[in-house]
């Protein structure tokens, strides 16, 4: 926590996205391709651990994803931008502003309302999305291929400009969101977890953190929905569907919380098991998934990242240990 | 926390690592025919996946035992053994395409054949395109697939005939019927195939008698199980006719509680999924009704020596007679086999996805119900066929099995529309080119 | 020199009852006033309405002859009322420090950015002066939870009063401080406030501590205020002892209809 | 006229089994503050039990009465056993962690459970009318409807007379209410808060399966009916208020109202209908209708 040194979170973005990008090539594409899955789901799921610092659990991410995911596609389709930067760029704000209308509604809810009103919400859009013809009913939509600041892969190379593509924007949204959750403002938000009352009285208004919040969270959700976007070059209305605001929550439980790179290990997680449990039990994948998940909870409540503590601090204790037993060995 | 974070990379670059190595890489072997299955195995669709999934079971292991009769008596395709893979297609497309692409890559299929939702094949085709995969989608029924999504296909293929078929069909069927029908409602789930469903009906209806009323046009959600209020509504103002796309549970769900509430003696029920019903509901079916299969499957089949024995053994294996879903699996993987024997030209061996592909643009080739199809349309990459309707009128006690009266078969030419024609263009126009 | 608060006829009603029954109520500048009266008085109702966590239902309050009433806390906080609470209200999961960040992150900056960060060197050294300065530097790493109750009321206080306000208006301070201790921290407290000349409202029930600290004493009961004056009178009133500080049998039926029926 | 009186009997209808649905949902909620999503599971395997008790006792030429009593009683035993396994096993663990979590965890069960059904069925859609056919039909306002479904709403108006009752009227409601209000105190005074919430997670489960097994002989059993229940009932229970038995009435009426008059009058807005319902009564009483509001304290 010292000053001006470096911060290791940035580090170890900047590490991972570097290794990505140099090993993406020797990496089959059904693994970027998860990747990339993975970068907006972590994404999405970033927004919803920044509400769940805050207290607030939303089961309604999905929403955003949905006006991120459509965005681009509406873009792409009608107005023929090809841009992958500006349509990420677009689409994130889209999904930020319609957080930000939705929140003046949500500032005010809190605890199973907050999460059923944001429930709701996004079902509503799956619906409508199920039958505006202009959205392409429940078939959706299909993307082209995308450019990247002039740029224009095609072929093989399509998709691993879209992974790296996926990587750096995940990178510098986390980035940016690390700096925020560090930020005065940042060291609001789980304060109104701990208590609203305190930070009313502290002369600052905690509807006005939650709204925040969740404008952040929705521009993030946006940005993930996009990528999805771009990603599968297809969006359908179960990008609304409220099981894929489950999968966000479970990719923070699964996770943990202690910092953004959290969701991102959550998500590469949850992409894989689906995968293999598919893979293993063609028919029985729900009952693995299940079962899987369920031991998660069960054994590890704290999420993944607890159990990276647990090792490293295990490697640690060894470690101690050695030169210990190192000197006794000499002392004989 | 720091060291936490430096951990942090570590592990992640040590995953990515690790998965690269898991990937199964083994050695191609030259022998066998890698074939990737994608069914509905779970949820809702699994009412119509599982029996997919039993079809190309069934068939790829008695194409492995050579037990099929002729024009598929050779063992496997092309004498290669087929191993299937299979893998369950719900989950949505996301899901579906990261799987296609481990099929395609980490467990190295050949080809794929499946994918029952339009939404699924929307979403794959582009990809099978650029990964230059050969590619089935067995049963989608959306004529946009190769009409708006991929408009010059070369890796992609559909060997069934798409959804307008069965549409145009139910109308002509309908009309020979009851000529002096006044009014059709519709009720049909709310999504794509419903919906497009409804749509092209209507439309054929409209160009087969243009003073046709629809007084209720119902769509309920995938799913549904109490039908009371719908009913109701389609009680109150009774039509001549009601369409229906239903299937899977939603399909036998409506059927009971409309029978029972008298609305199938108001309006003649039309259902053009509706030999599904019969295979779940036997006896309960509603009698008089007008019943279509998605193809000429099931009660429509022609009695062929390959149609009779994959009755027979489906019946033997499954203790059913085979439903339209695996009458649709069977036919894709026909329809390859075909192809890459006819491309093979009798020399042993694999061969290049291309050569299939080429052997398989405009073939026609034998089915299990009999009735052949033609890859005529899109540049030979979509399928046309006959299709049959017919009256369920009872049940056969003795022989327990459904009795379906007044069997029409429409030609291929007839109920599809020709070559380089849009569906709903064609049925504008008032089916201009069919032959019938 | 003008009136710093002023009530003015406050009433608030919950359903069939009435917490305060039209309190007109006057405080000056640099004021040092004590609150007394039994549980259930109307204390913590009046200090709710007056730092706008209540609106009153009837009334107006005047803040630097301005009127407030019905502003929510954290604009009357801007304008400089400060509050402890009964019950220390902390971020119970972070460090005192970073509860003292917090505070002055919101109250000296008037507005937290998003752009600096917050475990700032300059911040966290501010936090610890503070911290220090109220004796509880030792403290700055526990997390909130975990730590005593009298420094969790110094913390409490600190943490409100960190922007110099106007009027501080302190909770039962002295609650959950062991008996020994209560004099000097009082004292302590009441001796920062009057150095800086800030107009103290507190509540206390060890009546010595009133008799002591308090230039002025207010005796509430039963929603209203039955006495209000120098220290030595209210103490001598008649009805403050038959109700507040006398002998336990409390009051006779008589004098509670009187007051009750307003 | 006619449109009217079938308005309101679907409407009736379908708020009946919307109830029956949610009840459980409700009840659990309010006793153990869970959303308990498996909900969904425990319908569709009170379904399947439901399915195979009643073709066994067709087959053994029972009566209707004794058709339903096997269903009833088959999806009750089911029930039981499932929900005392999930409470033991999986939720007596994960009581005082965070409610995502145990959100998470009660989704991983539905997940299983789900499958499970699909397993032992072979994922074939199967039926048993029987019972509702035999029950015959009966005209209002010139409709025709199925006894079974009318007498559906007396059944579920007396679930909830007799869940009302049980929670205010005897002393084990009451130990019941004691436990929501405050369940360190109800411990202090001796009731035997785990047992309580044991017992009421049990309860909350068969009524779900029975939810289920009154619904088979109306539909189609096949794989994924729980997913949608979950949602609706989800949205019933939450119109109404959360942990409130009323509320799930009063939700549940308003929900399948709302259903049946789109359906008859305005079709193409029906598959919305309920959420929007969820989001209007939200946007106005952000606690659900009948659910009682905590005040907050300093």
């Amino acid at each position: 926590m010292k000053g001006h040194r470096m911060d290791w979170t940035i580090a170890a973005l900047l590490a991972v996205a570097i290794v990505a990008t140099v090993g993406a090539a020797g990496v089959p594409s059904w693994i970027r391709y998860l990747g990339q899955l993975s970068t907006s789901t972590a994404l999405a799921s970033v927004g919803v651990m920044i509400l769940l610092r805050a207290g607030l659990l939303s089961f309604g991410q999905s929403l955003f994803y949905f006006v991120g995911g459509y965005a681009v596609a509406l873009i792409a389709r009608y107005g023929g931008v090809t841009d992958a930067l500006a349509l990420v760029m677009v689409a994130a704000i889209a999904a930020g502003l319609a957080a930000a209308i939705i929140g003046q509604l949500l500032a005010g809810y809190r605890g199973i309302f907050f999460s059923m009103l944001t429930l709701a919400l996004s079902m509503v859009m799956f619906s409508v999305a199920t039958k505006v013809r202009l959205f392409g009913g429940s078939d959706g939509l299909n993307i082209g291929l995308m450019s990247y600041l002039g740029y224009r892969p095609r072929g093989p190379d399509a998709q691993w400009a879209s992974f790296v593509f996926c990587i750096w924007v995940w990178t510098a949204l986390a980035i940016m969101t690390h700096a925020f959750l560090r930020s005065r403002f940042g060291a609001l938000i789980p304060a109104v977890a701990d208590n609203e009352i305190r930070i009313e009285y502290l002369g600052y208004s905690v509807r006005k953190v939650v709204w925040v919040a969740y404008g952040i969270a929705g521009m993030l959700a946006g940005a993930g929905g996009a990528l999805a976007g771009l990603s599968a070059r297809h969006v359908d209305p179960q990008f609304a569907y409220w099981t894929t605001a489950g999968d966000f929550i479970f990719v923070v439980l699964l996770s943990g919380q202690a910092s953004v790179l959290s969701p991102a290990l959550g998500a590469f997680f949850l992409e894989i098991l689906r995968s293999y449990a598919s893979a293993l039990f063609p028919d029985q994948w729900q009952t693995a998934f299940g079962a899987m998940m369920l031991a998660i909870v069960l054994f590890l409540p704290a999420g993944l990242d607890r159990l990276i503590v647990l090792i490293w601090s295990a490697v640690r204790k060894i470690r101690a240990l050695r030169p210990h037993t190192l000197e006794r060995g000499r002392s004989s | 926390m720091k060291t936490k974070l430096r951990l942090w990379a570590a592990s992640t670059a040590a995953m990515l690592v690790c998965l690269t190595s898991i990937h199964a890489d083994p050695a191609v072997a030259e022998d066998k025919l890698k074939i990737g299955l994608v069914f509905f195995l779970s949820g809702p669709g699994a009412a119509y996946g599982s029996h997919a999934r039993d079809g190309a079971k069934l068939i790829a292991e008695a194409l492995n035992a050579a037990k099929v009769p002729a024009p598929y008596d050779k063992a496997g395709i092309n004498g290669l053994r087929i191993e299937p893979v299979f893998v369950d297609e719900a989950g949505g497309a996301q899901k579906q395409l990261a799987e296609y692409r481990r099929l395609v890559e980490s467990e190295k299929v050949d080809m794929v054949i499946g994918y029952n939702s339009s939404a699924d094949c929307n979403a794959i085709a582009p990809v099978a395109e650029e990964l230059q995969v050969l590619t089935d989608f067995f049963h989608c029924g959306n004529p946009q697939l190769f009409e708006d999504i991929v408009t010059a296909p070369e890796y992609s293929v559909r060997t069934a005939p798409t959804g307008t078929m069965d549409q145009v069909a139910a109308a002509k069927y309908l009309l020979e019927k009851m000529p002096a029908i006044k009014s059709v409602s519709g009720i049909n789930q709310d999504y794509s195939w419903g919906q497009d469903s409804w749509t092209e009906f209507k439309a054929a209806m409209s160009a087969l008698k243009p003073d046709i009323q629809y007084p209720a046009g119902l769509f309920t959600k995938l799913g549904t199980s109490d039908y009371g209020a719908e009913i109701s509504a389609l009680l109150s103002s009774p039509a001549d006719a009601l369409f229906s796309s239903f299937w899977g549970g939603d399909a036998d769900a409506f059927a009971l509680q409309a029978s029972t509430r008298g609305l199938t003696e108001k309006s003649k029920f039309v259902l053009t999924m509706g030999t599904g019903i019969i295979d779940d509901l036997g006896e309960k079916t509603i009698v008089g009704s007008i019943f279509g299969a998605r193809g000429p499957h099931g009660y429509f089949a022609r009695k062929t020596p390959l149609a009779d024995w994959f009755k027979a053994e489906y019946l033997k294996t499954y203790h059913r007679v085979p439903p339209f879903g695996a009458y649709a699996a069977a036919q894709g993987i026909f329809g390859i086999k075909a192809a890459y024997e006819k491309a093979a030209a009798g020399l042993a061996g694999k061969l290049k996805t291309e050569a299939v592909i080429a052997a398989l643009k405009g073939l026609t080739f034998e089915t299990a119900s009999g009735f052949p199809i033609t890859m005529a349309n899109n540049n030979g990459h979509q399928a046309i066929q006959a299709t049959a309707y017919g009256v369920y009128a009872g049940w056969d006690k003795a022989k327990n099995e459904a009795i379906v009266t007044d069997i029409k078969v429409y030609p291929a030419e007839c109920v599809n529309p020709p070559n380089g024609v849009r569906a709903v263009d064609w049925i504008k126009s008032g089916f201009k080119g069919a032959k019938c | 020199m003008t009136d710093l608060l002023q009530c003015i006829g406050v009433q608030r009603r919950f359903g069939d009852f009435l917490a305060a029954k039209g309190i007109d109520l006057t405080v000056r500048h640099g004021e040092i006033v004590g609150i007394i009266g039994a549980n259930g008085a109307g204390k913590t109702t009046l200090f709710n309405i007056i730092s706008g966590y209540l609106k009153p239902t009837d009334g107006r309050i005047m803040f630097r002859g301005m009127d407030v009433t019905g502003l929510p806390p954290r604009f009357l906080v801007r304008q400089g009322i400060a509050r402890s609470f009964q019950v220390p209200q902390l971020f119970g999961r972070s460090t005192a420090r970073e509860n003292m960040m917090i505070a002055l992150s919101l109250l000296a900056e008037r507005r937290p950015s998003i752009l600096r960060r917050f475990s700032e060197r300059g911040l966290i050294d501010q936090a610890e002066r503070v911290l220090s300065a109220y004796g509880i530097g030792e403290h700055a790493d526990a997390v909130v939870a975990n730590i005593p109750q009298g420094v969790r009321k110094l913390l409490d206080i600190a943490m409100a009063t960190c922007a110099d306000p106007a009027l501080v208006l302190l909770d039962e301070p002295t609650s959950g401080v062991s008996s020994d201790e209560k004099n000097q921290f009082v004292s302590g407290l009441i001796e920062r406030f009057r150095k800086a000349s800030t107009a103290v409202i507190f509540i206390e029930h060890d009546m010595d501590i009133v008799r002591e600290h308090a230039s002025r004493v207010i005796a509430l009961y039963e929603g209203r205020i039955i006495a209000d004056g120098a220290a030595d009178v209210i103490f001598a009133d008649e009805d403050v002892i038959r109700f507040i500080t006398g002998a336990a049998g409390g009051a006779s039926p008589q004098v509670k209809d009187r007051y009750a029926s307003a | 006229m006619g449109t009217l009186s079938a308005i309101i009997v679907d409407a009736a209808s379908f708020s009946a089994w919307l109830f029956l649905v949610a009840v459980g949902l409700t009840l659990i909620f309010g006793v153990l503050r869970l959303l308990n999503i498996a909900h969904g599971a425990f319908y569709s395997v009170g379904a399947y039990a439901a399915i195979y008790a009643i073709g066994a006792s067709v087959a053994l030429g029972w009566g209707t009465a004794l058709q339903l009593a096997a269903a009833l009683g088959a999806a009750s035993v089911i029930g039981a056993l499932i929900g005392l396994l999930v409470e033991r096993c999986v939720l007596l663990r994960l009581y005082g962690h965070p409610e995502p979590l145990v959100l998470i965890a009660t989704y991983a069960l539905f997940l299983v459970l789900d499958d499970l059904t699909k397993m032992i069925s072979g994922g074939r859609s199967l039926y048993a009318a029987q019972p509702r056919d035999n029950l015959g039909q009966i005209a209002i306002g010139g409709l025709q409807y199925p006894t079974y479904d009318i007498a559906l709403i007396g059944v579920s108006l007396m679930v909830a007379a007799a869940a009302w009752y049980t929670l205010n009227r005897t002393r084990l409601g009451r130990c019941v209410t004691a436990v929501v209000f405050d369940s360190e105190i109800s411990a202090a005074m001796g009731i035997h808060v785990g047992r309580i919430k044991t017992g009421t997670f049990i309860v909350g489960s068969v009524l779900g399966c029975i939810a289920g097994a009154l619904t088979a002989p109306k539909i189609a059993v096949s794989p994924g009916i729980g997913v949608e229940v979950i949602v609706i009932a989800f949205a019933v229970v939450v119109v109404g208020g959360l942990g409130s038995i009323p509320g799930a009435l009063l939700g549940a009426a308003i929900v399948g109202l709302a259903r049946a008059v789109t359906a008859h009058l305005m079709p193409e807005v029906e598959v919305f209908a309920v959420y929007f319902a969820m989001v209007a009564v939200l946007a106005v009483r952000p606690h659900g209708l009948l659910a009682p509001v905590a005040a907050r304290r300093i």
